[in-house]
């Protein structure tokens, strides 16, 4: 009886080494995942689903730490590719993040901005031109409708207007 | 020249026996129309206007900002005054209406200026040919809407092989077997320019079978200007053999898989009414801005061919044409074929480069139903590009259009075949067409997003250089201030004395007076 | 050589672990949403499902018969089939991460799996030889993998059908698996000689 | 638009589903007389029984989901679904055999699914399948065919059949020799009673089992009518008798208990072979939905057949074999895909 409780014991410990040493030898390759998740998002980068960007949103998804609907603005059409990608379960969307709404544009009102470039810095994809005390603008084609240079604009000087430049992006 | 009878031919496709396919339709010429409607977005070109209301244009003029490279201008069909630039009825886009010029005509119809773009075709070079075929606005009159200046210049390879489709496979089209009658050597000496302009060493008129008369006067005219490098080859009257991958198929034995062209197979296939057209072109140096349309179907008293300008709106050929009873919501409007036309809603709409038929036809009296899909696959039978449209048919129905691409959704000519074989009624080409506008656009938004990314990364990866700068600067700074201090301390260890600084004191007070003492003590 | 055959086609055909047993009817229900990552469930399901019963064989009679603790052989084989099925979620982990993602607890449940653990014991009971317990569980093993990829096919075009609403998701799939069992049964008497 | 598609219909075979339908009822016909000739009127009353019962569960079902039941009718599924299965039961059946197979066949089999063009099932086999397994005294009750000139077999009337059917008189076998038999594939297998082993040696039944030639003989007249109607198309019906022929032809099975050989057209004119191939396997909504894909349906069909009737528990095989294939119909749509490429067929000119 002592034997097979020694046996065993060892035969454990020996197993149980062997597979520690080999998962650090096989580490998990979660950025190829994080890349096919990422293509299917909308790449607003609005920050809607708590993650600085989309990008920081895939890695999360890729790693488990993040449910598949916290993108308004891809709204239901990414939930299902991500369902589908994933092999989960379609979840309806996390409406408190935001509503998943038309695609839009950022316009300035070029002749109540006062040149602060506040919201340059603040703006994802270097979609707003100007100099420091210099007219600011934004580029339509460029512009992904996030809101991000809305709040930190002293004047308040930029509205939202539906997207008619790029029509195909709505 | 004795015409070569080809045998084989491409998977699928439906026997058609049509009575109107060897009796021509009279040929009518048209004058000036009293208005004139250019639409700003068809299905291949785009165009943004460099004229606004209330100007005067001339014929030919141009009307359009050149915005893509290798796009062809748009050209005041006649002289008038632009009456509006607004939302028009448009046969092509499925909405309907489009913005479009729409041109008061004032009848006198003469020429702006330079409108002519050359005087003898042959002392051109071929590259100034080539932009004058591009100033032309020549746009292909077969159905596909491709101007003639993209199709040559998108070929990677040289081109071997030009082929004129002068077969008119659909039933009820009618207009390519009325030019041939007509312009026959129009047709060939076109054929001899455009193969000298792309360098082709032979080229094939194909003719349906069922065109016997008409074969006899293209064979006449074919021997008397002899020449080697031509040839007429008559294929089995299959629909869809005119359709360019089929005949290309056909003739040169090369399968094509759409979305991939026979241009870059090194073989040209031009329907032969735009042939005419680029002959008329390289005679006169004036752009060719008249077509043949077939006006036709069960609600058309005398169906004829229409020698109409481009941007005459069709209500006009049809008041020509006449019908047996006022037009009503119920009568079907088609463009096209009735096979593979696309049907449309406001019979104001223009009449385009590549509009070669209208169908008018009265209401259908036993509507059929559509019933379920038995998977019977008929519809792959007679498929010509070869591809399972009860497959695709199902992802589509389940809201997965993605899914049908793998079953060739992409591959798909939407020449609408299946319809007319499915035991169901199923509306397969226009599901196969919406689902494709959808991937389209799917596709269009894929790239901007792909965009935004990589400017976001861009964006990411500067910020990240910049902290990287400033904390590298940092780094040196403490260093070199650590330097510093340390050898500081080694020559002087304690502090500077007390006067030093006190002297200091007094040199600062002295010179504050001093500067005060402009004012006051000089 | 035809005793291997015959069990092959008992074990695939017959009595199917699935269809017949039902026995791991979890992943049957749980992985069956897309064929390709049923058919990578399968395989995952097949590599540890012959080297369990290889291993558990060996340990069976090497270890557990000499120290007279047959007793412990349940434990012993749901020790083996742990460490096996660590090993292959290591290996999908590193080589494809999107199958690993997809199957998410699927994965480990392998070791829960009552086809593995059961082929793993019946095998010890029809003492069989070497050999014929691993042609055994590689038997059970691809007829789960058939089965699997089968069903996963069907609920994919189920997928696309127009089912009625309250039979719509995991009512359907049970009826749909139901009807293939029946199928099934048309192999029965198929390994009488 | 309407004007032209009379002229390309004309030239495609039967229209509308409805059309096909009829024609495949037609195309039963000739099976069904030989049917009746050797197995008495019991099969008519069968067929009644389950048309009746199929158009009930069929206008219930479709009321149900609300839709129009006129056209769920006239596109005539359910109508074949009956005679199919019908022709599969033994003639003296009790009524209820038929209506329960009925239930089965249109509840799970199709409106589970959604309706016409859903079901991945063959209704009918499953009807069959489950009628076979659950009820397996009454699905074998198959009377020995009428006028073999030894025996001078008397046959029951038509109204003593449906007094029999309806349960109101038993079966006295003593009068009329019923005997647990499926098919003469069963005594192929359990060296059935030695008369029937002269008949089917002596008998003037050129190829196969006595009476069941000539009803398989119908249904492959029946079939190629289909054919050349363009209803159904040759890739399936060609590939399960190829394969089921090729079976027999390589396997040397002997006949139970004596040296006759089994040859392949005996194989191919016994049992449900020829309505399998032509009429069962056929039903597009459940085949593979590509051509290459009916290829691979039909020749495991032929295969399953001649494993099932030589080496399964059941007599005739093709209910189930037919089952089996539907449940690889999604995995073969899954991978017969269109991989269509540009390429040069041969030298231009």
């Amino acid at each position: 009886m002592i034997a097979a409780i020694v046996v065993f014991s060892v035969l454990a410990a020996g197993v149980g080494y062997a597979l520690g040493k080999l998962a650090s030898r096989l580490p998990a390759d979660a950025s190829s995942l994080a890349d096919q998740i990422n293509q299917l998002l909308p790449q607003t980068q609005c920050g809607q689903c708590q993650y600085p960007g989309c990008r920081p949103y895939a890695e999360a998804i890729a790693t488990a730490q993040a449910p598949i609907n916290q993108c308004p603005p891809g709204g239901e059409q990414t939930i299902h590719a991500l369902a589908d990608l994933l092999g989960r379960e379609v979840i309806a969307l996390d409406t408190e993040l935001g509503e998943c709404k038309p695609a839009q544009l950022a316009v300035i009102r070029e002749d109540e901005c006062i040149g602060c470039t506040l919201c340059i810095h603040a703006c994802p994809v270097d979609a707003i031109l100007g100099a420091s005390r210099m007219m600011h603008t934004v580029i339509a084609s460029e512009c992904t409708g996030c809101e991000l240079c809305l709040p930190p604009c002293p004047v308040d000087c930029i509205d939202l207007q539906a997207d008619t430049v790029n029509i195909q992006r709505a | 020249m004795k015409p070569q009878h080809l045998t084989n031919r491409f998977q699928g496709g439906l026997v058609v026996s049509d009575p109107t396919a060897t009796k021509v339709l009279p040929v009518i010429a048209t004058g000036l129309p009293t208005t004139v409607v250019l639409p700003l977005q068809t299905s291949h070109n785009s165009y943004t206007p460099n004229v606004d209301s209330g100007q005067a244009v001339l014929k030919g003029q141009r009307l359009d900002h050149l915005t893509p490279s290798g796009a062809s201008p748009l050209l005041a069909p006649t002289s008038g005054v632009i009456k509006s630039i607004a939302r028009y009825a448009c046969s092509q886009s499925p909405g309907g209406a489009v913005n479009s010029i729409i041109i008061d005509v004032d009848g006198e119809d003469n020429w702006h200026p330079d409108a002519q773009l050359f005087h003898d075709w042959h002392q051109l070079s071929r590259d100034s040919q080539l932009t004058a075929l591009q100033a032309s606005a020549l746009i292909g009159h077969g159905g596909g809407g491709f101007a003639l200046y993209r199709k040559l210049t998108s070929a990677t390879k040289p081109i071997k092989t030009l082929i004129v489709n002068a077969v008119e496979c659909e039933p009820m089209i009618n207009c390519d077997a009325a030019l041939l009658q007509t312009a026959a050597n129009d047709i060939i000496a076109g054929a001899f320019a455009l193969a000298s302009l792309c360098g082709a060493d032979n080229t094939v008129i194909a003719i349906e079978n069922g065109k016997q008369q008409i074969l006899q006067s293209l064979v006449e005219s074919l021997t008397d200007n002899t020449s080697n490098n031509m040839t007429l080859c008559v294929v089995p009257d299959i629909y869809p053999v005119g359709a360019e991958r089929q005949l290309v198929e056909v003739v040169c034995g090369v399968k094509v898989v759409a979305p991939d062209i026979p241009s870059r197979h090194g073989i040209l296939c031009c329907n032969a009414a735009t042939l005419a057209a680029f002959h008329s072109f390289v005679s006169t140096g004036y752009p060719s801005l008249r077509r043949l349309v077939t006006v036709a179907g069960s609600a058309i008293q005398k169906p004829a061919n229409f020698d109409a300008l481009i941007g005459t709106p069709i209500k006009d050929l049809v008041d020509i044409a006449g019908m047996h009873s006022p037009m009503t919501a119920e009568h079907s409007l088609t463009v096209g074929g009735s096979i593979c036309g696309t049907g449309f809603y406001d019979f104001n709409a223009p009449v385009l480069a590549n509009t070669n038929c209208i169908l008018v036809d009265k209401p259908d009296k036993n509507p059929v139903t559509e019933v379920a899909c038995i998977r019977c696959a008929r519809c792959s039978d007679v498929c010509p590009a070869e591809l399972l449209p009860q497959q695709m048919h199902r992802h589509i129905q389940a809201g997965k259009p993605e899914d049908a691409q793998a079953f060739g959704l992409d591959a798909c000519i939407e020449c609408g075949c299946c319809d007319q074989v499915c035991p169901s009624n199923i509306p397969l080409t226009a599901s196969f067409r919406d689902s494709r506008a959808t991937l389209r656009q799917r596709h269009q938004i894929e790239i901007a997003a792909n965009e935004s990314a990589r400017r976001y990364d861009m964006r990411q990866q500067r910020l990240e250089q910049k902290t990287l700068e400033k904390n590298r600067r940092l780094m040196e700074r403490k260093r070199a201030l650590q330097k510093q201090t340390a050898s500081t301390e080694q020559s002087s260890p304690q502090r500077p004395d007390a006067d030093a600084i006190k002297a200091a004191m007094m040199r600062s007070r002295q010179r504050k007076k001093n500067r005060p003492g402009n004012d006051s003590t000089g | 050589m035809k005793t291997w055959l015959l069990i092959l086609v008992s074990t695939v055909l017959v009595n199917n672990f699935v269809l017949v047993r039902f026995l791991g009817l979890c992943p049957f229900f749980g992985v069956s949403r897309n064929v390709n990552t049923a058919l990578g469930m399968g395989l995952a399901t097949t590599f540890v499902l012959t080297l369990a019963s290889i291993c558990s064989y060996i340990t069976y009679h090497w270890l557990l018969v000499p120290l007279e603790v047959e007793f412990l052989r349940t434990i012993a084989f749901i020790f083996i089939i742990a460490a096996l099925v660590q090993f292959t979620e290591l290996w999908i982990r590193k080589s494809s991460p999107l199958l690993y993602t997809v199957l998410g607890i699927y994965l480990p449940l392998i070791t829960t799996n009552c086809a593995v653990l059961g082929v793993a014991l019946l095998s010890t009971t029809d003492n069989q030889s070497l050999a014929e317990a691993a042609v055994y569980g590689f038997g059970a093993a691809t007829g789960f993998t058939i089965v699997l990829t089968l069903f996963a096919g069907l609920r994919e075009r189920i997928e696309t059908a127009d089912v009625p609403a309250i039979f719509r998701g995991n009512a359907v799939a049970l009826i749909t698996a139901g009807i293939m069992s029946l199928a099934f049964m048309g192999f029965s008497g198929l390994d009488q000689p | 638009m309407q004007s032209l598609s009379a002229i390309v219909k004309q030239i495609v075979s039967p229209v509308g589903v409805g059309q096909i339908m009829c024609t495949v009822l037609v195309a039963l016909l000739p099976g069904l007389l030989a049917h009746t000739y050797f197995f008495g009127p019991g099969i008519v009353i069968n067929i009644v029984l389950c048309c009746v019962a199929s158009v009930l569960i069929e206008t219930v079902c479709i009321k149900l989901r609300k839709r129009s039941v006129y056209t769920a009718l006239t596109d005539g599924t359910a109508i074949v679904t009956a005679f199919l299965l019908a022709l599969t039961l033994p003639p003296l059946a009790p009524w209820w055999i038929c209506v329960l197979g009925m239930l089965v066949a249109l509840l799970p089999g199709k409106h589970l699914y959604g309706g016409t063009g859903h079901n991945p099932f063959n209704p009918a086999m499953l009807g069959y399948a489950f009628l076979l397994i659950c009820f397996p005294l009454e699905m074998t009750q198959w009377l020995n065919p009428a006028n073999i000139p030894e025996t001078q077999q008397l046959l029951p009337g038509l109204i003593d059949s449906i007094r029999i059917t309806l349960g109101s008189s038993h079966l006295d076998t003593a009068h009329w020799d019923a005997i647990t038999m499926a098919t003469p594939l069963d005594k192929i297998k359990h060296a059935a009673p030695e008369n029937l082993i002269s008949t089917v040696q002596g008998s003037q039944g050129f190829i196969g089992a006595y009476a069941w030639e000539w009803s398989n003989l119908g249904f492959l007249l029946g079939g190629l009518w289909m054919l050349w109607r363009r209803v159904i198309s040759w890739h399936i019906p060609v590939s399960v008798l190829m394969v089921l022929a090729l079976c027999y032809a390589v396997s040397n099975i002997p006949l139970a208990g004596s040296a006759v050989q089994v040859t392949p057209l005996f194989g191919l004119f016994s049992g449900a072979a020829m309505l399998g191939a032509f009429f069962i396997a056929t039903d597009p909504v459940s085949a593979a939905a590509s051509r290459r894909g009916q290829l691979i349906y039909g020749a495991g069909i032929g295969f399953l057949i001649f494993i099932i009737r030589e080496f399964g528990g059941y007599p005739e095989g093709v209910a189930f074999a037919v089952l089996l294939m539907n449940l690889t119909v999604p995995t073969i749509d899954h991978y017969c895909k269109v991989k269509a490429k540009s390429r040069d067929k041969h030298e231009p000119g």
